[in-house]
């Protein structure tokens, strides 16, 4: 995981709200938020079982845990292609000269 | 003697001309002077709303003017077509009066009262093309065109104003006295006749060839309608003061010419016969070709006026375009191009004049800014700016749409491309203008300061074409009226 | 007059745009910004009592104008959009600009007059009057805005004329037809009403103007465009190209492509783009799809994508109106500041991402359903791999660069109460839309197709789903934990537009610098050519030239003596 | 014809003779009268006669009768016979009526260009060349036509000459047109020679009955035609034969240049009409066949290469000479169309032509007479220094170009739309290309006359001096003239259409 650190909590600039929120931006949060899917995948898999795909109307590779796979294999796919891609797209902001700058 | 038809006719010719006889007798009393031509304006104006409510009712008011030498007879004689062209030139000139008293004023320009009369002798050539009744009336009153405003063109007196009018007038009198004239002696030769026949006056069976010399004669002959390659004289005439550019290269002089193309296309070979000759085919290549051209050299222009006057080019090919193609609904959008255009086109002039008198600008990459000095001028200027790329709700969206049906009922669709083409084009060179004087930022902010004191001292310039933009929009809800009163220039009345 | 006023709502609501642009009072423009699509949508609502009797035409220059004309297609896209105006109202409620508010209500007002045009005429018409207005709201977006607006119009003018050639090809082949229905692409002009509603629609390699143009508008400008342009042209598709197989592929590329660039993009409002891109991509191809499902799909897609793109733009135009930056790269740890707003945001994410009970999954399903009855098992495949996709440039990276990775260390306040309404509608409505017990029924009813049944909350639906997002975030956390998920770095990315903006930019001044070196040359040889051959003309005819020099008296009694010989020839060869 | 009777019978019965003998008389003796204002008056009065006479001529003329004056009495073939129809009494008119304009232009003009002692002989030599040239128009008789081909042709050469006051160029130029004119007017008699060979008779109504017994003749005859076209074509300044006129009009007194310009040449463009359409007819083949080929190649060529050599002249006057030759091809293309409009066409040319050059050259004449100027590039600010002179040049010289309403634009468009109903579609080409050329080199003169800013001497500006009152007169009135003609050619149009009528059908010939 990414370099994380916890901005100094000045309890002026924090939002009433989020400061009951404010465990989301804890270590320990989101070095375990990575159980939330695996509960989650574990717990829809097995409902596979319990509502398995309608007759004649499921697509081919329709199999037991397929959604489950395709859509993990479709994200990784999506987000290690980004860094290829980022090298063959990227250009500087100002390649074509109108200031693309924002801020 | 009671007002009627053949003396409004009579009238047409005689209020400008009255006009410019009294406007040098007052050349003392610049306040006269000018309260002469407006008068006149509006007189003028007035004759021809009768006029037009007659031709609407079916009246073609004829008035022979007697026979010169012997054997030319001149007669006037108003259709729908021609008094649409003699509602817009009487109408814009006085909102050019207007705009021309707040440019000749505000510039200090010199020999106002040679300047004010020619304008009046112009327009009434301008009435005399538009009711002209044979092709030998409408020669001579297109010379005197030419004539009238050559004074006009050349009015700095500088070498430079004398250059531009050496063009204008070699290139506008060499075609017509070289091509056009053959053309109208050939027509009198094959046809027995010059006069304007609705559906055309040349017996059936006539060569194909002969009419196809003949067509290509009067395109080229026609200078005024600058189809490339006789167009130059257009931008070298931007050297004329801006209220010239603005009614005699936005209104009378380009309009009297694309104004004659769809006259002897439809009166003197008539749609059918025009359709049949091969020439046409041909010609309306070289209109597309020019629409096209002319397009992108003015992308390249970087002085406003120049920039305009190679989009007129462009624009005028459109109403060439409608009288090649012709078919009934392309020459129906070439008659409505005329209209719209007018109205957009002088806009632009007017606003390139306004900025030349308050700014004293006339590069376009020197306008940064200038829009939030000037917003009336920059606002009408983008209006105007889209009526000629023709997007609804502005004018010049219908010819757009007449053109394309006729160059489809024609069997010309490839030609519809270069319709496509043009109106990007008219995107990429017209609005960033406007545009530009909004959004970027001043190079300059103090003079822009200077700018917007400057600016209420010159009412002038900055209303007229503010009136003409809000009309290049609200001719858009007019297209349907103008159409029905058009109509029967057509055989049959059909469309 | 007041008739043709009447006819059409879309048309009361150009008139308050008219009327806003010369009112000075920005709480009046406010309320009228309101009024006016609510009242639409009352008029909406009438007329749908009595489809028939609402039908209103007039006659230009003999044509027939069909200014109005309802039906059940017509309706829903009527009612998104006056929808959308009133939330969009409410979001730019503190903004006084007059421009902005005209604008905005002359645009919505010109997609509704589009969406009720019985005709292709009038559908060009408004189709242009919708560029143009909509390209003030780019332009609003400020200096930097100015070439991508001139491009935006220029494309817009494209696809207008592009669709009136097509009309007129079209009408003309029809006898002087022009009824706005079904086209397909038998016919020349079907095929250019084609491009041009897919260059309105984003297709691909046509698509650039929306990643060009919408990230570079003002704040309310982008959630404003990002609701119409685009859904009239998919209102279009549906109406003149249902059943179409091209669009099918078309579509299922278009849910494709725009995933590998959102991933990379950094500017999240372009990344929105991308998948606004995406979202419409669904919908041609449902559109392809053409089956009564299919088109209740996209219809009801089309409700749902309107309400929840708003909603991400909407934060990420929360975002940007306090941070002053879009850019992932900037952002991070908002939560902190703005949690209204994450919460926002994530539901606006969930619905993109299709959770159940948030709207996508009751819309979305349809068309991927659709696709599984026609047995387009590629398309199918692709459509779910885009979905995917959209898990995570929607579903995850705008809501987590935003609001949570690093923290950039911004504080800021929250959004302005009426960004917070407005988004907070639009959550609800995100929620309602997939309501299991009345919500989905509720919209299923305003369908076109009501009497097709369809059911999204199966068991299987539910799982299948589930699993794909789960496995989605665990893919997520799986490579951030590893380190191999990338970091948002700033950086122009290349798309198809490279091909204009620098490609075709440099061809231009490439053709330009030789343009004007050949005429140059053109021109010296010319100015060559014309001196040598002036200089003969002058050699021959001047004063001191060959024809007029003072030449001895001999000469000419020469010439007069070989014209005599000469006339006497040509008598003798008469005689012969 | 009310005017018809308020002439005395007298004029009208012997007015044929008179038009002849008066100034040829007269002329002697106004060469030995001791003042030249005397001189002048003298000259004025006999032109006017002559025109006055002219005139009734041609009243008659268009009251339908011809006339068959007979000197002293005797009957042809033997007597000299002088006929009078539709033909040349316009021109008749043409030449007396010019005469009696440059006489009053030549009251200032003469004085400053012609030195004080030769004024009186002048005006006598002016006056027999009027006569030669009224005489060579009026008669019926061949070699009468050579007689006063001489006797005009030898007071031209006086009156060149005297330009040698004023630039000593004259005398050259003199000798030049003395040595070709000559050549022309003997190429002429050995053409009436073989003519005389071939028919037995001078008198050329009976040489235009035997050629048509004879079916056009033997090669004498053919022989004879040719030697007569070459004589008569020298004579108008047919291109290639036009060597003499640039000189003789540059450097003429400006009287005798206007008075060549607008009489001279058509006197002989006349004969050939004569010659060839009522002596000979266009339908023998080798008439034809001249004309088609010889006359109408040199009508287009003399049309384009004088045209182009009138563009880059310096001087104003030989711009003008070229411009003289180029129109000149417009009558020698009507003639040689051959048909009755085309004939028309041609002759309304000769006229009109006439007119307009006569204009223009007054005005040259004028601002010589002012500020010495002849070279185009010195007519900077003509337009303010002579606002009236350059006023007429400018309506001449928009008449030059055939603008409508002007007497230029009339025949010009009868001679196009002549060639196009012949068929001849190129030669309208050539008539418009024409045009356009004298845009080119009428306008050059007269942007730098509009244009330019009068030159300054000792810093000061040249101040505004307008020509005197006796040389605007006849100068507005060929100008106004013009512009009538261009309104109304309806008197124009019946005398070319009775000339083309005689030409063709030979009524009266």
């Amino acid at each position: 995981m990414a370099k994380h650190e916890n901005a100094p909590a000045n309890d002026e600039d924090i939002h009433p709200l989020s400061r009951k929120l404010l465990f989301l931006g804890d270590h320990k949060f989101i070095d375990n938020f990575i159980w939330l899917p695996i509960i989650g995948l574990v717990i829809t898999v097995m409902a596979g079982f319990i509502y398995p795909f309608p007759e004649g109307y499921a697509a081919p590779w329709d199999f037991f845990a397929s959604w489950a796979i395709l859509g993990f294999i479709a994200y990784s796919f999506v987000v290690l292609s980004a860094g290829p891609l980022f090298k063959l797209l990227a250009r500087d902001e100002s390649y074509y000269g109108e200031g693309g700058d924002d801020d | 003697m009671t007002y009627n038809p053949q003396t409004a006719l009579a009238l047409l010719l005689i209020i400008p001309l009255i006009a410019a006889v009294l406007i040098p007798i007052f050349r003392k009393q610049p306040n006269i002077r000018e309260a002469v031509t407006l008068i006149a304006g509006f007189a003028l104006l007035a004759n021809v709303a009768h006029l037009v409510i007659w031709v609407a009712h079916g009246v073609r008011p004829e008035l022979g003017l007697g026979t010169f030498a012997g054997n030319f007879e001149i007669k006037l004689k108003l259709e729908p077509l021609g008094a649409t062209f003699a509602a817009i030139a009487s109408s814009l000139w006085i909102l050019n009066t207007l705009f021309t008293i707040g440019y000749m004023r505000g510039n200090n320009e010199k020999n106002q009262t040679r300047f004010f009369t020619f304008v009046a002798i112009a327009i009434a050539a301008a009435m005399g093309i538009a009711a002209s009744g044979n092709l030998i009336t409408l020669f001579i009153f297109y010379e005197g065109l030419t004539l009238s405003t050559f004074p006009l063109v050349t009015h700095k007196g500088d070498a430079k104003a004398k250059r531009g009018g050496t063009i204008y007038a070699l290139i506008l009198m060499g075609t017509s006295l070289g091509l056009l004239l053959p053309a109208i002696i050939g027509v009198q030769v094959i046809a027995g006749t010059t006069d304007f026949m609705v559906g055309g006056v040349f017996p059936p069976g006539t060569s194909l060839v002969a009419t196809s010399v003949l067509l290509f004669l009067f395109a080229f002959g026609i200078g005024k309608a600058a189809l490339m390659p006789v167009h130059p004289w257009l931008p070298n005439a931007m050297v004329a003061p801006t209220p010239v550019s603005a009614l005699l290269h936005a209104v009378a002089v380009v309009k009297a010419g694309v104004f004659s193309m769809l006259k002897i296309v439809t009166f003197t070979f008539g749609p059918s016969l025009a359709a049949q000759t091969p020439m046409s085919t041909t010609l309306s290549w070289v209109a597309a070709i020019s629409i096209v051209l002319a397009s992108i050299i003015a992308l390249r222009q970087d002085n406003l006026k120049a920039r305009l006057a190679y989009s007129t080019v462009s624009q005028l090919s459109y109403v060439t375009l409608g009288a090649m193609l012709a078919a009934p609904m392309a020459i129906m959008g070439g008659a409505l191009q005329i209209i719209m255009h007018a109205w957009g086109k002088i806009t632009l002039f007017m606003c390139a004049g306004a900025i030349y008198t308050v700014a004293h600008r006339t590069e376009i990459s020197k306008l940064n800014g200038l829009g939030r000095t000037m917003p009336w001028v920059f606002g009408a200027f983008l209006i105007g700016s889209l009526s000629i790329i023709g997007v609804p709700p502005m004018g010049g969206s219908w010819p757009k749409f007449f053109l394309m049906v006729g160059a489809i009922d024609s069997g010309k669709a490839i030609l519809l491309a270069a319709l496509i083409a043009s109106s990007v084009l008219n995107v990429i060179y017209l609005t960033p203008i406007a545009i530009r004087g909004f959004m970027r930022p001043p190079d300059d902010p103090k003079a822009d300061a200077h700018i917007a004191e400057e600016r209420k001292k010159h009412r002038w310039v900055i209303i007229p074409p503010v009136i003409t933009a809000f009309g290049a929009l609200i001719l858009f809800f007019y297209a349907g009226p103008m159409a029905d009163f058009l109509k029967p220039i057509l055989p049959g009345g059909a469309l | 007059m007041i008739d043709m006023i009447l006819s059409n709502p879309g048309f009361i609501i150009i008139l308050a745009g008219v009327v806003c642009a010369l009112l000075p009072v920005s709480q009046i423009r406010k309320a009228i910004l309101l009024i006016a699509p609510i009242f639409a949508g009352y008029m909406i609502y009438t007329a749908t009592k009595d489809m028939e009797a609402a039908r209103f035409a007039v006659s230009v220059g003999g044509q027939e104008l069909t200014l109005m004309r309802m039906d059940r297609l017509a309706m829903i896209w009527g009612y998104v959009f006056c929808l959308a105006g009133v939330l969009n109202a409410i979001y730019g409620f503190h903004e006084k600009c007059k421009i902005t508010d005209s604008s905005a209500l002359i645009y919505m007002g010109a997609a509704v007059s589009g969406v009720f045009a019985g005709d292709f005429l009038t559908l060009f018409i408004f189709w242009e009057m919708a560029a143009i207005s909509s390209v003030m709201l780019v332009w609003k977006g400020g200096e930097k805005s100015f070439p991508a607006g001139i491009r935006y119009l220029a494309i817009h003018v494209l696809s207008g004329v592009l669709l009136l050639a097509g009309a007129v090809m079209y009408g003309r082949a029809n006898g002087g037809d022009f009824t706005f229905g079904y086209v397909g692409l038998e016919n020349p002009g079907g095929c250019l009403l084609l491009i041009a509603m897919g260059i309105k629609c984003g297709f691909p390699f046509l698509h650039n103007w929306i990643q060009d143009a919408y990230p570079k508008a003002s704040i309310t400008g982008t959630v404003i465009l990002s609701a119409f342009t685009t859904k009239l042209a998919l209102y279009a598709l549906a109406r003149a190209f249902p059943g179409t197989d091209l669009l099918i592929y078309i579509g299922a590329i278009m849910t494709c492509f725009p995933v590998f660039f959102a991933v990379i993009e950094n500017d999240l409002r372009r990344v929105l783009s991308y998948s606004l891109n995406n979202q419409l991509g669904f919908m041609v191809c449902g559109i392809g799809l053409g089956s009564e499902l299919a088109m209740n799909g996209v219809a009801a897609h089309l409700a749902a994508d309107v309400i929840f793109k708003g909603l991400l733009f909407m934060s990420m135009g929360a975002v940007m109106f306090r941070t002053g930056t879009a850019k992932a790269s900037e952002l991070g740890g908002l939560f902190r500041s703005m949690p209204y707003t994450t919460i926002f945001c994530l539901i606006g994410a969930g619905s993109i991402a299709a959770f159940p009970l948030l709207s996508a999954f009751v819309t979305k399903s349809m068309i991927i359903t659709a696709a599984l009855y026609e047995h387009e098992w590629i398309v199918l495949a692709m459509l779910l791999f885009a979905s995917a996709g959209v898990m995570e440039h929607s579903g995850i990276k705008v809501p987590y660069f935003t609001f949570f990775s690093h923290d950039s260390g911004k504080r800021v306040k929250e959004a302005p109460v009426n960004m917070l309404v407005a988004m907070g509608l639009a959550s609800i409505l995100c929620i309602f839309f997939a309501w299991p017990w009345g919500g989905y029924q509720f919209l299923y009813s305003l369908l076109p197709n009501p009497e097709v049944h369809y059911s999204p909350y199966t068991g299987n639906h539910v799982v299948t789903q589930m699993q794909l997002l789960f496995a989605a975030m665990f893919a997520f956390a799986l490579l951030k934990r590893i380190g191999v998920y990338p970091d948002e770095k700033r950086a122009e990315i290349l798309d198809f537009d490279w091909t204009y903006r620098r490609l075709g930019k440099n061809i231009a001044i490439w053709i330009d610098a030789m343009w004007t070196r050949l005429s140059a040359n053109v021109g010296r040889l010319r100015k060559r050519f014309i001196d040598s051959a002036s200089d003969k003309i002058y050699h021959m005819f001047s004063p001191a030239g060959a024809l007029s020099s003072a030449a001895p008296s001999g000469l000419p009694a020469v010439l007069t003596g070989s014209m005599l010989v000469l006339t006497l020839f040509v008598i003798y060869l008469s005689r012969l | 014809m009310d005017i018809l009777s308020a002439y005395p019978a007298w004029l009208i019965t012997h007015g044929a003779a008179l038009l002849v003998v008066l100034p040829l008389l007269l002329g002697a003796i106004t060469a030995i009268l001791p003042r030249e204002r005397l001189a002048w008056i003298v000259t004025l009065i006999v032109t006017l006669i002559c025109t006055a006479a002219a005139f009734g001529l041609l009243l008659t003329i268009f009251g339908g009768e011809t006339q068959l004056y007979k000197m002293g009495g005797w009957d042809p073939p033997h007597g000299i016979s002088y006929v009078i129809d539709g033909l040349n009494t316009p021109v008749l008119l043409l030449i007396s009526a010019m005469a009696v304009l440059c006489t009053i232009y030549g009251l200032p003009s003469v004085a400053a260009e012609v030195e004080p002692k030769k004024r009186a002989p002048f005006y006598g030599a002016f006056l027999i060349g009027v006569a030669g040239l009224l005489g060579m128009v009026a008669t019926g008789d061949a070699f009468n036509v050579f007689v006063f081909l001489e006797v005009s042709s030898i007071s031209t050469y006086v009156l060149v000459a005297m330009g040698a006051s004023r630039d000593r160029r004259a005398l050259t130029a003199a000798y030049r047109y003395l040595i070709l004119g000559s050549i022309g007017a003997t190429f002429f008699v050995i053409g009436v020679g073989f003519l005389y060979m071939e028919t037995g008779t001078l008198n050329m109504a009976d040489m235009a009955r035997i050629l048509s017994d004879l079916g056009g003749g033997s090669r004498a005859a053919l022989i004879g035609f040719g030697f007569i076209i070459i004589g008569l074509g020298l004579k108008l300044a047919m291109f290639p034969l036009h060597m003499w006129l640039p000189g003789a009009y540059a450097y003429a007194p400006s009287f005798v240049t206007v008075f060549l310009a607008s009489t001279a040449t058509k006197a002989a463009l006349y004969l050939m009409l004569r010659f060839t359409f009522t002596v000979f007819d266009p339908s023998f083949e080798y008439v034809g066949t001249v004309l088609t080929y010889v006359i109408i190649s040199m009508a287009v060529l003399g049309m384009l290469l004088a045209s182009l050599q009138a563009i880059f002249q310096t001087d104003a006057r030989r711009t003008l000479a070229f411009s003289s030759i180029a129109q000149v091809g417009y009558m020698l293309l009507g003639v040689g169309i051959g048909t009755a409009a085309s004939l028309s066409a041609g002759y309304l040319h000769l006229i009109n032509h006439a007119i307009i050059k006569g204009a223009l050259f007054f005005a040259v004449g004028a601002f010589w007479y002012r500020y010495g100027i002849t070279r185009v590039e010195d007519f900077r600010g003509l337009s303010k220094m002579m606002p009236w002179t350059m006023g007429a040049f400018t309506i001449g010289g928009l008449s030059l170009i055939g603008v409508p309403f002007t007497a230029g634009f009339v025949s010009k468009y009868n001679l196009a739309s002549a060639a196009a109903s012949n068929g001849w579609w190129w030669a309208v080409g050539v008539i418009m290309a024409t045009s356009v050329l004298a845009i080119i080199y009428i306008g050059r003169i007269l942007l730098i006359a509009y244009f330019q800013d009068p030159p300054e001497v000792d810093g000061k500006v040249v101040a505004k001096k307008e020509a005197p009152l006796m040389m605007l007169i006849p100068m507005w009135g060929l100008a106004i003239l013009s512009v009538v003609i261009g309104l109304n050619a309806y008197w124009m149009d019946r005398a070319a259409d009775g000339a083309a009528q005689v030409l063709l059908l030979g009524v009266g010939g």
